[in-house]
C-alpha cells in the first residue's frame, strides 16, 4: 500500500547529508515550512545549498538555519527583507556565499529542473549585471540568456492538505514556490496542515499530483512565522 | 531661479492618478511596491482593471480590514492584501509564464534612475558591501508590455533622477515606455524624451534645468488640466 | 466593465487571417473545440498552420478544416488515428506539409511560446530521426536538442466552465493541451460548456487565469464527436 | 529443429504477468498501447501501482462499465477508462514533467526491434509514403527511468525482432532496461544481452537461434518456475 506519511518530523529529514542541495518553499512567511526546517536544524546536517525565494526574518525558520552555519551558500532573487539580520551579517563578513537570480528566473530554473529541461533561454536581466558570466544568443533579432535547470536533493515544502498518495493542495499565496520545489528534488518532503482520505480532493483541483511527492508529515497547527519574528523568538527555544 | 523640487508640483496622490488615468479599461496591472501601490486608488468610474502580484495571484483586492489580516494572503511586499470575486491563485513558474510572456499590459515601478533611452535603474543602490536583492524586477522590465515609471522628477539631494546615462546598476536596457514624476510625463521615444504633460504652474525652461537629458515637446501637449 | 462573453460562434473566430498560426487544444475528440472549428470553415481564412497533437477524424472538425483545403501546415505529433482519413490522403500527395514533433516536445514548446521562452533544450528524440537539423549541446555528459517555443496568432480551445473575466476549469482528460494554448496565443478563443458567475469558481481550482483569455463563447451541449465520426457526417451538414 | 515460434512459451497473458511481477510495490508506470495494457490485469496482491496516461491523468482505472463511458476520460490509446480514488488530471506541459523529468518509475513499451544495446525501434515501420506519427514514445523513452519492452521473440515471419542493429528508425538509443518475450527475459547490460529466464521447456541454443545477437546466461537463472 502506497502511504506516504510519516510519523515524525525526525523521520521526515532523515537522509539530509552534507554538502545537500534542498529547497525551501515559501514567499517571506507565507509558505515556509517552518516545523521541517526546525527539524532539519535538529538533524544537524552542514554544508548545504539552499534554494528559497528569501533568506528568512528575525532567528526562526531559515534564518535559524543560517545562523547556525549550515548554510554554505544561497541561492534566491531576494535575500533581503525587512528583520532579515542574519544572512546580511554573515554575508558582509563573507561567510556566506549568495548566488543572486531573478525571481522568474529562479522559478523557471526550478521548474526547468522538474521537468527535465537542462537549459533555457530567458530575455530576463539581458544588458544588467546579472548577465555577467552567462552565455547570451540572439533569436529573432532579440537577446536573451541562457540559464540552467535546477535540482535539489530535497525539497521542504508547506502545503494546506494531503492524501496518502502525496497529492497537495496549497492555501491562497502561500502556493507560491511549493508546486515548482515539488518536481524538482529527489526527494519531496511535505508538511500538511491536514490529511485527507483519498477521494477527498478533487482530481480536478489537486495542485502538486503525489507523484512529485516522497514524504509527508501532518502539522495541524504550524506555527505563525511572522509572529515569533515580531516577537524575537529563537530556535532552538530555549 | 529655485524652487523646492520636492514640494512643487503633482503631489504623491496626484501623481498616482495621472498614471492611472493611462491605464485602459479591462489591463492586468502589476504595481511595484510604494508609490505605485498608489495607482489602485485611482481607477477612473466605469474602468475594470484586474491586479497581479507575482508571488501567486491574480486579482488583489485592496487592504484587509483590521484583524481579518491572513499570513497566507500577502503582494509582493509582503503585506496583507484581499482577494476580489473572480481572483485566482497559481504556482510561481505560471505567475512569470504571466510576466515574461507578455500577458501583463501594464507595470507600474518606481526608479532610482531612468536614462533618456528608457534605461532602468531600481534595484540596486550600487553601494559596495550591500546585499543585493532583486526580487522579481527584472523579470517585470524583461516582460510588461508597458513599463511605466513613477517617481520624483529629483532626488532629495536636488540630483536629476532622468538622465541621459544611468549610473546605477540597470534593472533593464530600453524597458521604460513613460515615467510620471510630480512635474511631469514624459514619453521614452526613439527620439528621446518628450513632454506630454507638465505639472501646472511650471516652465518648460524650469523642468529642462532639473532634468539630465534634453527634453522636447509634445505637439499637443497640455501645460496642464 | 470586462465581460470576455462573445455572442456568437462568427464573433468568436472573427479576425482569422490567411496564414495565421492556429493552435487548436484536444487529444483525440477529447477537449476538440469542434464548434470553433466548424466556425473557423465558415469564416474562410485560408493557409493556415495548424497546431493540434491530431489531424481529426472522419469528414468534421479539424478534418474538415484540412478537408477544406484551409490548412497549408500540421504541427502535431500523431497525424494518423483510427478514422483518420482526410490528412493521409493528402499527405501522401504531397498537397499538405507536416511537421511532426514528439508529444511531450510539442507540449513544452506551447508552453515556452506562452512563457517567453525562445528556446530550451530536451533529451527527447535525440538519436532517432527526428532530431535531423536540430542543433544538439551535452550538458552534463548527456546530449540534449535544442527545440524552440512556438506562438499562435489564435488559440481556440474547449473547456467546461469560464467566468467574465475568462477563468477557466476543464472536464478530465479534456483538459489535456488546452491550458498552455490559452498561453500562447495573441488571441485565445474559449468554447465553455457553460458560463459561471465571478466567483463561482474556486481560487484555488482556476485552472486557466482570465489573463490569458481574450474571447470566450457559451456553447451548453457540443457535438459529440466520436458519434459523428461514427455516422460518417460531413461538416457543412448539408 | 522448428518449433511454432509464434505459439511456443509463454502466453501473452503470462508475458504480462512476468512484467507485473517486476514492477515494485508504489510504483508509478505508464502502459503502452496493445499489449502493454495487459501488465494492469497482473499486478500480484498486495502491491498497489499507479497508472499514468500521458494525455492528463495519474490514478488511471479500468475500462468503465458498458454504458458508463465518458468521451472526456480515455486513454493514450484513445480508449475509455475510468479514474481511481486519489486520481487527479493535469495538462500536457505538467504530464510530459512527470515522463521528461524522470518521475515515471516504469514504461512497458511494445517494439518492432530492439537492439543489444538497448535501442528501441517502435515508432515507424520505415515504409515511404506512410504518414509518420510518434505521439508520446520518443518522450517516453527519452525520460522513464525504466523501460521495459514486451514482444514476441520473432515476427510473424520468423524473424528476429532482438537485433544486434535495428534497421528501423530509432525512437530512443540504448533507452531499453529489459525485454519480455514469449520466450525469455532479458535484461540489456553493458556486456550484452543476458537471458534471465527462459519459458518452459526451451533450450538456450533455441532461443540463440532465434536471436540476432549474442546471448549470455545470467548466473542465477532459471530455466522456468
Amino acid at each position: 500500500m502506497i502511504n506516504k506519511l510519516v510519523p515524525s518530523l525526525a523521520e521526515a529529514v532523515n537522509g539530509v547529508k552534507d554538502g545537500s542541495v534542498i529547497m525551501i518553499s515559501g514567499f517571506g512567511e507565507a509558505g515556509s515550512p517552518i516545523e521541517l526546517i526546525h527539524a532539519l536544524i535538529d538533524q544537524g546536517a552542514k554544508d548545504l545549498t539552499i534554494v528559497s525565494n528569501n533568506t528568512g526574518s528575525g532567528h526562526v525558520g531559515i534564518a535559524s538555519l543560517i545562523e547556525h552555519r549550515r548554510v554554505r551558500k544561497m541561492i534566491c532573487s531576494f535575500p533581503r527583507t525587512t528583520n532579515s539580520v542574519v544572512f546580511p551579517e554573515l554575508y558582509s563578513q563573507g561567510e556566506i556565499e549568495l548566488e543572486l537570480v531573478p525571481q522568474g528566473t529562479l522559478a523557471e530554473r526550478i521548474r526547468a529542473g522538474g521537468a527535465g529541461i537542462p537549459a533555457f533561454y530567458t530575455p530576463t536581466s539581458v544588458g544588467t549585471p546579472l548577465e555577467e558570466g552567462k552565455e547570451t544568443r540572439v533569436f529573432d533579432g532579440q537577446t536573451y540568456l541562457m540559464e540552467h535547470g535546477i535540482k535539489a536533493d530535497f525539497s521542504l515544502v508547506k502545503c494546506e492538505a494531503a492524501d496518502r498518495y502525496g497529492n497537495l493542495v496549497y492555501n491562497k499565496t502561500a502556493r507560491n514556490f511549493g508546486p515548482i520545489m515539488c518536481t524538482a528534488a529527489e526527494t519531496t518532503i511535505v508538511q500538511a496542515r491536514g490529511m485527507v482520505e483519498l477521494g477527498e480532493l478533487d482530481p480536478e483541483a489537486v495542485v502538486t499530483p503525489g507523484i512529485f511527492v516522497q514524504r509527508i508529515v501532518e502539522i495541524n497547527h504550524p506555527l505563525d512565522e511572522s509572529k515569533l519574528v515580531s516577537e524575537n523568538w529563537r530556535y532552538p527555544w530555549n | 531661479m529655485e524652487l523646492d523640487k520636492n514640494k512643487a508640483g503633482w503631489s504623491k496622490e496626484q501623481m498616482a492618478q495621472n498614471v492611472a488615468l493611462d491605464i485602459p479599461d479591462g489591463s492586468y496591472v502589476n504595481l511595484g511596491i510604494g508609490m505605485p501601490e498608489l495607482v489602485a486608488g485611482f481607477v477612473p468610474e466605469g474602468r475594470e482593471v484586474i491586479y497581479h502580484t507575482e508571488n501567486g495571484l491574480l486579482g488583489m483586492g485592496p487592504e484587509p480590514e483590521e484583524g481579518k489580516e491572513d499570513p497566507e494572503l500577502i503582494n509582493a511586499g509582503k503585506k496583507y492584501v484581499t482577494a476580489i470575486q473572480g481572483a485566482c491563485y497559481f504556482h510561481h513558474a505560471d505567475s512569470f509564464t504571466m510576466i515574461r510572456g507578455r500577458h501583463i499590459d501594464v507595470c507600474v515601478l518606481g526608479a532610482y534612475e531612468v536614462s533618456e533611452r528608457g534605461d532602468l535603474a531600481n534595484w540596486s543602490t550600487g553601494k559596495p558591501g550591500a546585499v543585493p536583492a532583486v526580487g522579481g524586477a527584472m523579470d517585470l522590465v524583461a516582460g510588461v508590455r508597458n513599463i511605466f515609471v513613477i517617481t520624483k522628477h529629483i532626488t532629495k539631494q536636488g540630483k536629476p533622477k532622468i538622465v541621459q546615462n544611468c549610473q546605477l546598476p540597470l534593472t533593464g536596457k530600453g524597458v521604460v515606455k513613460r515615467i510620471y514624476t510630480n512635474l511631469a510625463i514624459l514619453e521614452v521615444t526613439q527620439e528621446g524624451l518628450v513632454v506630454n504633460k507638465m505639472a501646472p504652474g511650471l516652465g518648460f525652461d524650469e523642468l529642462q534645468e532639473h532634468t539630465d537629458a534634453p527634453l522636447t515637446m509634445a505637439s499637443s501637449s497640455k501645460k496642464s488640466r
